[in-house]
C-alpha cells in the first residue's frame, strides 16, 4: 500500500483539504457554513476512498452521506432557522473541552508514532498485486479488467455479511419510522389518522 | 333349606323398597302397605319350609346336632391379623395361642333358631297386617313400615346368626329400630324421651354383651356358636364359690340380656317405650325384642351351665323383676302400662325359668308369651284405636258392647295370662314354677323361696291383669258416648277444662267448639288449642294451618264423639288368630305326654340337672291355679261390682299403694339422685380445670408478653438504628453524586472524553511517555513489571 | 503526514544526522504514503470531531462533528481494508469497506432519528443550544 | 491510478498527429492531453446545445401553441441563445443585503459543477468516445446528481427570502423523493447489464443485440417520470412556478448566476435523457451500425456519437412535448405521485424481473457466466412477453389497489372536519 506521485500529491492535498474544513467546520459562525464545510471534507474522504481504489464506498459515500444526510441536516438547519451564533458559539465548558481534546490528540500521536516504530507497518509495501494489471482479456467486459471493487464488495456483501445487511436493513426501517413519528405535528397527525 | 340366607334379607329388601322409594314415588299406604306384609310373609313361608326341610335334615344321622350354614351370603366378614388370646386353663388350642382372626357372616338354622324365627316371622307378620289398619291415615306410614321392615330384619339376623358378632349385630340393630320406631312421633317430646332412654339403656346392657363377646373370643377363639359348643366340654362347671371365666362370660351375656330384655336393674325403658304406637309395643316390646336376651340365654346355655354363681343370680333377678313388675303393674291407669309391665314380670319368669337350668321351658314360655302378650297389646291397640287415643282405663268402661270381637279375643288371652287350665300361660307358667321348685342346682330351700315368688307373682299377675279387663270392658261406662248419660262425662270434662281455665286466665268463659272432626287430626288440632293457648276465641284458620304443622302429634285425650265403633276387620284378624294360638300354643310342651319341644331343643340345650315332671309337680299346678283364680274373681269383684273398694284399699294400704303408682321410686332413684350425683361431679372437675389446668397456660402467656416486649425493644433501638444508617449513607452520598448530573449534554461528552484520554494515556503510557519525555521531563518513567514468563 | 511530523524530531536531532541524508529522507518519506499517513489523518479528524463535539454550542453542529468522527472511523476502516487486501494477495480484504458500508448506513440512521429529536424539542423549547437543554437535570 | 480512470488511451488517429506525435511523451499524450482535448470538445459540444436547447424549447412550445416563437435575432431566430446569453451576461449582478454572501456563490456553482460533472461518465460512442469509463459510473452519476439538489437548497437558503427558500425546499424534497425512485428504476436494468460502467451497459446490449427497454419498459418508464421530476422540469415544475413562488429558488439571483442555474437544469436534462439512452435505449447501438462501419474505426466511432446524439435529442423533444402538454401537479399530488406510484412501481419492478431472470435461469433459458447474460431466443421472448404481459399490468393493478382513495391523483374531497372536533394545537 503505498501511493507513489501524482497518488501521493493526491492523498496530501485531499488530507489537507480534509483536516482545513474539518477545522473551519468546528469553528464556522453559521451551521449552514459548517454544513457546506462538512460536505467538502466528505467529499475529500470521498476522494480519498477512491485513491485507495475502494469505488463502491466513494460512490456510497457520496450518495447517502453527503446526498442524504447532510441535505437532511442542512434541511433540519433551516427548519430550526438557527441564527449567526454571534455572540456565544462556544459553550462554557470551552477551555476545558480544548485542552482535554490536546491532551487526545498528544496521545493518538504518540501511538501513531509508537506503531510506526514497531513492525507493523513495514514501509515497504510489497509488489503491487498481480490483479493489478490490466488483464485485456477480450470477452470481459472492459471494466472488468480494471477493478472488480465493486463485484466484489457485492459478492462479500450477500455471502459472507449477509446477517449484518439484513440487520442494517432493519436499523434503517426503524429510524425512518422513528424519525416520521417524531417529527410529525399533532395537527399532520389529526388529518391523516 | 338352601334359601335361609333369604328370610332376613327379604325383610331388608322390603326396607329398602319403603324407605327409599315409597316417599320420593309417594306410594299409597296399601301399596306400602302391601310390601312390607308380602315381604314378611314370604320370609314366614321361607321359614316354614326351613323347619320342615331342616327337622328332616337333622334326622341323618351324620349331621345330628349340626346347624345347617346356608352356602350363599357366606363370607368371611371380619378377617385379616392375630388375635392373642389367653386363656389362663389348660391352653385348648394346641399349637400356639395365637389364632387368626376371621369372622364369618353367615346365615345358620338349628333346632333353637329355626323355632325362634318361625315365631318372630308369624307374630311379625300378625302384626304388620294390624299395623296397616291401626297407621291408616297417619302421616309417615310409609316410614313406619320401613322401620318395621328394618327391625324384622334386624331379629332375624339376631337369630339366624351363626356367631355371637352377628348376633350383637342384631342385637344392635333391634336396639336402633326400638328407638326409631318408639319416636316415631317425632314431634311428640315425651316419644323422643323415651327412645333416648330405650336407646340408652339397651347401649348400657350392650357393654356387658360386648365385654362378653370378648371373653369368649379370648378363651376359645373363635365366635361361632357352633365351634364353642365343641370347645365347652373342656372346661369344668364351676361350683357356686368360684368366678372362674365361664362366670365371667356369662356375667357378660347376663347384663347383656337384662337390658334388652329390661330385666331388674334396667327395666325402667320398657313403660317409658309404651309412647310409641301400639304395633310397636306389640311387636317389638312384647313378642320378639325383649325375648332376644332369652334366646342369648338359651343360645350360650352351655357357657350358664358351667357356672352356678351366675345361674343363681339370673334365677333371683328374674324372680325378684317379675314379683317388682307384677307389684306396679296393679296401680297403673294407662293401659299399656299395665300390658308393659306384665310383659317384664312374664320375661322374669322366663329368666327365672333359665336361672333354675330350665332352658327349655324358658324357651317355652317366651313362644306362648309372645302369642298372648301380641294379642294382648293388640286388643289394647284397637281399643285405643277406637276410643281415639284414649288410653286411660279409667276414663274407660263397658266396651264389652262396643268391642265385641276385640273383647272376646282379649278374655281368651287374659285368660292365657293368668294361667288359666288349657290355654297356653298355664302350661308353661307351671313347667316354670315347677322347675324351680324341685331345681338341684342349688340349695333345695333356695328352689323353694323362688317357687313361693313366682307362686306370688302369677297371683298378682291374674289380679292386676283382671283389672285391666274390668276397667276396660266391663265397668260401666265413664266416656262421652251419644248414648252415654249426657253431662255425666260432660261434667269431668268442663270442670277438667275449668281448672285448665283457672290456671290461665282466671274465669273468662270459654267456648269449647267441639266440631263434627273427620279425622282424628282436627280434633286434636281443636283441643291442643283449646289447652295450649288461653285465648278467648280461636279462629278456624289459625288451628288449621298449625294442624299442618305438628300433624304428626301423637293422638291425646279427647272428647270422644261418635261411639267407639269396632275397628276394621283388617285389624280384629290379627287378634283372632292370635287368640287361637294363644289357646293352642300350649299343648307343644305338655309335660305329660309327648313333650315336642322338649324333644326338639334337646340336641341344642343338653339341659342334664333337669328331672322328669312328677305327681309333685302337678299338684302345685292346680293350687297355683287356683290362687290365680281366686285373684282374678277378687279383681273382678273389687273393679265390677263396687268400684269404690279400690278407693278404700287404695288409703288402707297407703305405703304398699304409694310404692306401687311410684315404680317402686327406682326411676326417681335414678333421675333425681344419679343425675344430681353426676352433676356435682362435674362441678368438681370444672373447678379443678379453672384453678388448677388453666393456671398453666396464663403462665406462659404472661411470659411470651415479657420476652416479646424486651426483643421489640431491643430491635427498635438496636437494629433498626443499623437499618437507618444505611439509608442516611446512600441520601448523603447521593447528594454528592447528584451534582455531577447536570444535565448539559456537552457535560456528559466531555466526562466520555475524559474516560477516552484515561484509556489512551493508561494503554499507552510507555509510547506517551517516551515521545514526550523530552518535552516534558515531569512525566514519570514506570518501569514496565516484565510480563511473567 | 506522519513524515510531516518525522521532520519535527529528525530535524531536532539534526545535529547528529548529516544534512544531506535528512534531505534524502525527508523527500523519501513525504512522497511515500502509506497506511500510516491514513491512520495519522483519521486521527487528526477525529480529534477534530471531538474538539467540535465538546466546545460547540449548537446541537447541529455536534451531530455534524459526530458524522466527522465517524467519518474518521471510516478512513481507518478503508485504508486496512486495502492494506489487508494487498497484504493478502487479494484473498480476503474487502472486510474494511463493507463495514464502512455498515457505518454510512448506521450513521444516516443515527443522524435521521437525532434529527428528529432536535425538531421535536426544538418545537416545543424553540431552542437549539446545548446548555439550555437541562431537562434531565436532577 | 491515472491507467486506472482513463481506460481508452488516445486514438491513433490524434496520436499521429504530427505536433503531438514527437515532442509529447505518450503516457502524458494519453493520460494528459487527450483527455483534456475530450473534455474541451465535450464542454463546447454541451454548453452550445444547452444554449440551443432554450430555443429549442422556445420554438417547440410556439409551435405546439400553434405560433412561430423566437425568429427576430439571426435567420429564424437561430442567434437567440447568444442574444440570452449576452443580456444574462451584461445584468446588474446584485447580491441580496442580507443575503449570506459566500454561500449565494457557491449555490449556483455547484448545481452548474454537479450538472457538468456527470458529463465525464457518459458513452457518447463506441470505442474513445466516452472521457472515462470508470467502474461505478452509474453510482458516480446519481451521487452527482444528489450533490445538484444541494445547490438549490442552498441557493434558496442564501436568497434570504421565504420565497425562495420554501420553493428551495420544495423543489429539494421534490427531487430526494424522485431521485430515489430514479435510481432504484435503474437497479431494474442493471441485472441485465450486470456492470455498473456505462459504457460496459451499451457493449452488452449491443452484444446482446438488443435495448434493455424491451426488457424493462416499466423501469423506462418509471426512470422518464422521475427524470423530468428530478429536473424540475413540465409537469413538476412546482418550485419555479411563476403563479405560486414566482421563480422558486433562483428568484434572487440574476445576471450570470441565474444563467448558471438555468444551464445547470439543462444540463441536467440532458444527462437524464443521456442516461436513459445508455441504460434503456441501447446507447450508441443501432443494429445495423455494425454492418454500415467496421466496427473500432473512427467512422464507426462518428457514427455512434451520431446516434447517440440522436437519440437523446429525440428524448430531449419528448421533455419540452411534455411541458406544453400537461397540467402542472399540485405540490402534494406531486409528492404521492412519488412516493405512492413511482418508488413501489420500481421495487416491484425489480422484485418481478429478478423472479424472472431465476426463473429463466431454472428453465435453462438464460445462462450467466462470468458475470455475463447469453440468452437463448427463447430467453428473449421469454424475457420480453413476461415484461409486458406481466410486469406492467401486475404492477398498475395492484398500485391501483393499493392506493384506491388517490387513483384519481387526490382529487378526492377532503371530508370538511366536523364542527365539533376541535383540534387541539
Amino acid at each position: 500500500m503505498k501511493l507513489v506521485g501524482l497518488e501521493a500529491v493526491l492523498f496530501y492535498l485531499l488530507a489537507v483539504v480534509a483536516i482545513l474544513f474539518a477545522i473551519f467546520m468546528i469553528t464556522a459562525r453559521s451551521a449552514v457554513h459548517s454544513a457546506l464545510l462538512l460536505i467538502s471534507t466528505l467529499v475529500a474522504t470521498a476522494g480519498l476512498y477512491l485513491l485507495v481504489h475502494a469505488e463502491f464506498v466513494a460512490g456510497v459515500q457520496i450518495l447517502i452521506y453527503v446526498g442524504g444526510v447532510l441535505v437532511l441536516f442542512i434541511f433540519v438547519i433551516m427548519l430550526v432557522n438557527a441564527k449567526e451564533e454571534d455572540n456565544k458559539m462556544f459553550t462554557r465548558q470551552l477551555l476545558i473541552g480544548g485542552a482535554l481534546t490536546f491532551f487526545l490528540g498528544l496521545g493518538i500521536i504518540a501511538i501513531l508514532l509508537q506503531t510506526q516504530k514497531g513492525n507493523f507497518f513495514t514501509l515497504a509495501s510489497p509488489a503491487p498485486p498481480k490483479i493489478e494489471q490490466a488483464q485485456n482479456n477480450p470477452n470481459l467486459s472492459p471494466s472488468h479488467n480494471i477493478s472488480q471493487n465493486t463485484i466484489k464488495i457485492g459478492q462479500e456483501l450477500y455471502t459472507k455479511t449477509v446477517l449484518p445487511f439484513e440487520i442494517a436493513s432493519l436499523v434503517l426501517l426503524v429510524a425512518i419510522i422513528g424519525a416520521v413519528r417524531l417529527a410529525r405535528e399533532r395537527k399532520q397527525e389529526k388529518i391523516y389518522d | 333349606m338352601d334359601l335361609i340366607w333369604l328370610i332376613p334379607i327379604l325383610p331388608l329388601l322390603g326396607f329398602l323398597i319403603n324407605g327409599l322409594l315409597a316417599r320420593r314415588f309417594n306410594f299409597s299406604e296399601k301399596l306400602v302397605g302391601g310390601v312390607a306384609v308380602a315381604t314378611v310373609f314370604l320370609a314366614f313361608v321361607l321359614s316354614v319350609t326351613a323347619f320342615v326341610n331342616y327337622s328332616a335334615w337333622s334326622k341323618q344321622p351324620e349331621n345330628q346336632a349340626k346347624p345347617y350354614i346356608s352356602k350363599t351370603l357366606n363370607y368371611t366378614w371380619i378377617s385379616g391379623g392375630k388375635a392373642f388370646i389367653s386363656s389362663n386353663t389348660t391352653p385348648i388350642t394346641p399349637e400356639n395361642s395365637l389364632v387368626d382372626l376371621n369372622i364369618q357372616w353367615a346365615y345358620q338354622i338349628d333346632h333353637l333358631s329355626v323355632l325362634y324365627a318361625l315365631f318372630v316371622t308369624f307374630v311379625g307378620l300378625l302384626i304388620h297386617i294390624f299395623a296397616i289398619g291401626y297407621m291408616h291415615g297417619q302421616t309417615g306410614f310409609g316410614r313406619f313400615f320401613a322401620y318395621l321392615n328394618l327391625f324384622m330384619f334386624m331379629m332375624l339376623t339376631l337369630v339366624l346368626g351363626s356367631n355371637l358378632l352377628m348376633t350383637f349385630v342384631g342385637w344392635e340393630g333391634v336396639g336402633l329400630c326400638s328407638y326409631l320406631l318408639i319416636g316415631f312421633y317425632m314431634t311428640h317430646k315425651e316419644a323422643a324421651e323415651a327412645s333416648k332412654k330405650a336407646f340408652i339403656i339397651n347401649r348400657i346392657g350392650d357393654l356387658g354383651f360386648i365385654l362378653a363377646i370378648i371373653g369368649v373370643f379370648s378363651t376359645f377363639g373363635t365366635l361361632e356358636y357352633q365351634e364353642i359348643a365343641r370347645l365347652v366340654q373342656n372346661y369344668p362347671v364351676e361350683a357356686l364359690g368360684t368366678f372362674g371365666i365361664m362366670s365371667f362370660i356369662a356375667l357378660g351375656l347376663f347384663i347383656g340380656a337384662t337390658g334388652k330384655s329390661a330385666q331388674f336393674p334396667l327395666y325402667i325403658w320398657l313403660p317409658d317405650a309404651m309412647a310409641g304406637p301400639t304395633p310397636v309395643s306389640a311387636l317389638i316390646h312384647a313378642a320378639t325384642m325383649v325375648t332376644a336376651g332369652v334366646y342369648l340365654l338359651a343360645r350360650m346355655n352351655f357357657v350358664f351351665q358351667r357356672s352356678l354363681v351366675m345361674m343363681l343370680i339370673i334365677a333371683i333377678i328374674g324372680s325378684l323383676t317379675a314379683f317388682v313388675a307384677a307389684t306396679i303393674a296393679i296401680t297403673q291407669k294407662d293401659i299399656k302400662k299395665i300390658l308393659a309391665y306384665s310383659t317384664i314380670s312374664q320375661l322374669g319368669f322366663m329368666f327365672l325359668g333359665c336361672g333354675v337350668g330350665a332352658f327349655v321351658a324358658g324357651v317355652f314360655h317366651v313362644i306362648t308369651h309372645a302369642f298372648f302378650k301380641a294379642q294382648l297389646f293388640l286388643g289394647a291397640g284397637s281399643v285405643i284405636h277406637a276410643m281415639n287415643n284414649e288410653q286411660d282405663i279409667t276414663r274407660m268402661g263397658g266396651l264389652k258392647k262396643y268391642l265385641p270381637i276385640t273383647h272376646k279375643t282379649m278374655v281368651v288371652s287374659w285368660l292365657a295370662i293368668c294361667g288359666i287350665a288349657p290355654l297356653a300361660g298355664f302350661w308353661s307358667k307351671d313347667e316354670i314354677l315347677a322347675k324351680t321348685f324341685s331345681t338341684t342346682l342349688f340349695h333345695p330351700a333356695i328352689g323353694k323361696m323362688l317357687w313361693f315368688l313366682g307362686f306370688l307373682t302369677a297371683g298378682i299377675t291374674a289380679f292386676y291383669m283382671t283389672r285391666l279387663m274390668a276397667l276396660t270392658f266391663w265397668s260401666e261406662q265413664k266416656f262421652l258416648g251419644q248414648t252415654a248419660s249426657d253431662g255425666g262425662e260432660e261434667e269431668s270434662n268442663q270442670e277438667a277444662n275449668k281448672n285448665i281455665d283457672q290456671k290461665n286466665d282466671g274465669g273468662s268463659f270459654k267456648i269449647r267448639a267441639v266440631t263434627p272432626s273427620t279425622t282424628n287430626t282436627e280434633a286434636i288440632s281443636n283441643t291442643t288449642e283449646a289447652t295450649t293457648n288461653d285465648i278467648g276465641s280461636f279462629n278456624i284458620e289459625e288451628s288449621k294451618d298449625k294442624a299442618e304443622r305438628i300433624n304428626l302429634n301423637p293422638p291425646i285425650v279427647s272428647a270422644l264423639v261418635a261411639d267407639p265403633k269396632e275397628s276394621p276387620s283388617i285389624m280384629t284378624l290379627p287378634l283372632i288368630v292370635l287368640a287361637f294360638f294363644a289357646a293352642v300354643a300350649g299343648f307343644i310342651g305338655l309335660p305329660v305326654g309327648y313333650n315336642w319341644i322338649e324333644t326338639w331343643l334337646s340336641p341344642v340345650i343338653n339341659s342334664f340337672t333337669l328331672h322328669a315332671f312328677g305327681t309333685v309337680d302337678i299338684i302345685l299346678a292346680l293350687v297355683t291355679m287356683a290362687w290365680s283364680g281366686t285373684m282374678a274373681y277378687a279383681a273382678y269383684h273389687i273393679y265390677v261390682k263396687n268400684p269404690h273398694i279400690a278407693e278404700d284399699l287404695a288409703i288402707k294400704l297407703k305405703p304398699f299403694y304409694q310404692l306401687s303408682t311410684n315404680k317402686w321410686y327406682w326411676d326417681d332413684l335414678l333421675d333425681v339422685k344419679l343425675a344430681s350425683l353426676i352433676n356435682k361431679f362435674n362441678d368438681l372437675l370444672g373447678e379443678a380445670d379453672k384453678h388448677g389446668v388453666d393456671a398453666i397456660p396464663n403462665g406462659s402467656a404472661l411470659i411470651t408478653r415479657g420476652v416479646s416486649i424486651l426483643s421489640g425493644s431491643m430491635d427498635r433501638y438496636g437494629l433498626d438504628l443499623l437499618v437507618n444508617l444505611t439509608g442516611w449513607f446512600t441520601r448523603a452520598g447521593s447528594v454528592l453524586v447528584r451534582t455531577f448530573q447536570t444535565g448539559f449534554l456537552n457535560n456528559y461528552a466531555l466526562v466520555m472524553v475524559v474516560g477516552l484520554v484515561l484509556i489512551i494515556i493508561g494503554l499507552e503510557y510507555q509510547a506517551i511517555q517516551e515521545l514526550y519525555s523530552q518535552y516534558f521531563p515531569a512525566i514519570p518513567k514506570i518501569i514496565a513489571t516484565p510480563a511473567p514468563k | 503526514m506522519i513524515n510531516l511530523f518525522n521532520i519535527i524530531p529528525i530535524l531536532l536531532q539534526a545535529q547528529t544526522v548529516s544534512p544531506s541524508g535528512v534531505k534524502e529522507r525527508l523527500l523519501e518519506g513525504i512522497f511515500n504514503v502509506n497506511i500510516n499517513n491514513f491512520l495519522v489523518l483519521s486521527g487528526l479528524l477525529f480529534v477534530i470531531g471531538v474538539a467540535g463535539v465538546l466546545t460547540r454550542r449548537n446541537v447541529i453542529v455536534i451531530f455534524m462533528s459526530i458524522e466527522l468522527i465517524l467519518n474518521a472511523v471510516n478512513i481507518n476502516l478503508v485504508a486496512f481494508s486495502r492494506y489487508w487486501f494487498l497484504q493478502s494477495e487479494g484473498k480476503n480484504a474487502y472486510m474494511g469497506e463493507i463495514f464502512t458500508i455498515f457505518v454510512i448506513v448506521v450513521a444516516a440512521a443515527e443522524a435521521v432519528v437525532g434529527l428528529g429529536i432536535v425538531i421535536a424539542f426544538y418545537r416545543n423549547k424553540e431552542t437549539v443550544a446545548v446548555d439550555e437543554i437541562d431537562l434531565m437535570k436532577w | 491510478m491515472l491507467e486506472y480512470l482513463f481506460f481508452f488511451t488516445a486514438p491513433t488517429w490524434f496520436s499521429s498527429l504530427p505536433i503531438l506525435k514527437d515532442y509529447i511523451d505518450p503516457m502524458v499524450l494519453d493520460y494528459l492531453v487527450w483527455p483534456l482535448v475530450q473534455i474541451g470538445l465535450l464542454l463546447f459540444v454541451v454548453l452550445t446545445l444547452v444554449a440551443y436547447l432554450t430555443l429549442a424549447e422556445r420554438k417547440i412550445s410556439a409551435w405546439i401553441q400553434v405560433r412561430i416563437g423566437p425568429n427576430r435575432v439571426g435567420p429564424e431566430g437561430l442567434l437567440q441563445p447568444l442574444a440570452d446569453g449576452i443580456k444574462l451576461l451584461l445584468k446588474e449582478d446584485l447580491i441580496p443585503l442580507k443575503a449570506d454572501r459566500e454561500v449565494f456563490i457557491i449555490a449556483p456553482i455547484i448545481a452548474m459543477v454537479a450538472a457538468l460533472v456527470a458529463l465525464a461518465v457518459i458513452p457518447w460512442g463506441a470505442a474513445w468516445a466516452t472521457i472515462s469509463n470508470i467502474d461505478i459510473g452509474l453510482l458516480f452519476i446519481l451521487a452527482v446528481s444528489s450533490l445538484g439538489v444541494l445547490g438549490i437548497i442552498l441557493g434558496g437558503w442564501a436568497s434570504n427570502s421565504k420565497y425562495s427558500l420554501l420553493g428551495a425546499l420544495r423543489s429539494a424534497a421534490q427531487m430526494v423523493s424522485y431521485e430515489v425512485a430514479m435510481g432504484l428504476a435503474l437497479i431494474g436494468a442493471l441485472m441485465f447489464t450486470k456492470t455498473l460502467a456505462l459504457q460496459d451497459m451499451v457493449i452488452t446490449q449491443e452484444r446482446l443485440h438488443i435495448w434493455n427497454i424491451l426488457f424493462q419498459p416499466l423501469g423506462f418508464l418509471i426512470y422518464l417520470i422521475s427524470g423530468i421530476a428530478e429536473t424540475n422540469r413540465a409537469p413538476f415544475d412546482l418550485p419555479e412556478a411563476e403563479s405560486e413562488l414566482v421563480a422558486g429558488y433562483h428568484t434572487e439571483y440574476s445576471g450570470f448566476r441565474f444563467s448558471l442555474f438555468f444551464i445547470a437544469e439543462y444540463a441536467n436534462m440532458l444527462i437524464v435523457s443521456a442516461i436513459a439512452v445508455t441504460v434503456f435505449l441501447g446507447g450508441w447501438y443501432l443494429p445495423g451500425l455494425s454492418y454500415l462501419f467496421t466496427p473500432g474505426s473512427t467512422f464507426f466511432v462518428l457514427a455512434s456519437i451520431g446516434v447517440f446524439g440522436l437519440k437523446t435529442l429525440a428524448l430531449l423533444y419528448l421533455f419540452f412535448w411534455i411541458r406544453w402538454s400537461l397540467p402542472r401537479y399540485r405540490y402534494d399530488q406531486l409528492m404521492e405521485l412519488s412516493w405512492k406510484w413511482m418508488i413501489p412501481a420500481a421495487l416491484a419492478n425489480i422484485m418481478l424481473t429478478a423472479t424472472f431472470l431465476v426463473l429463466g435461469q431454472e428453465l435453462a433459458l438464460i445462462v450467466s457466466q462470468n458475470n455475463m447474460l447469453e440468452i437463448s431466443t427463447l430467453g428473449y421472448v421469454f424475457l420480453i412477453s413476461t415484461a409486458f404481459i406481466v410486469t406492467v399490468p401486475l404492477t398498475w393493478i395492484m398500485l391501483g389497489q393499493i392506493n384506491k382513495n388517490s387513483r384519481d391523483f387526490n382529487l378526492r374531497e377532503v371530508q370538511p372536519l366536523p364542527m365539533n372536533r376541535t383540534i387541539n394545537k
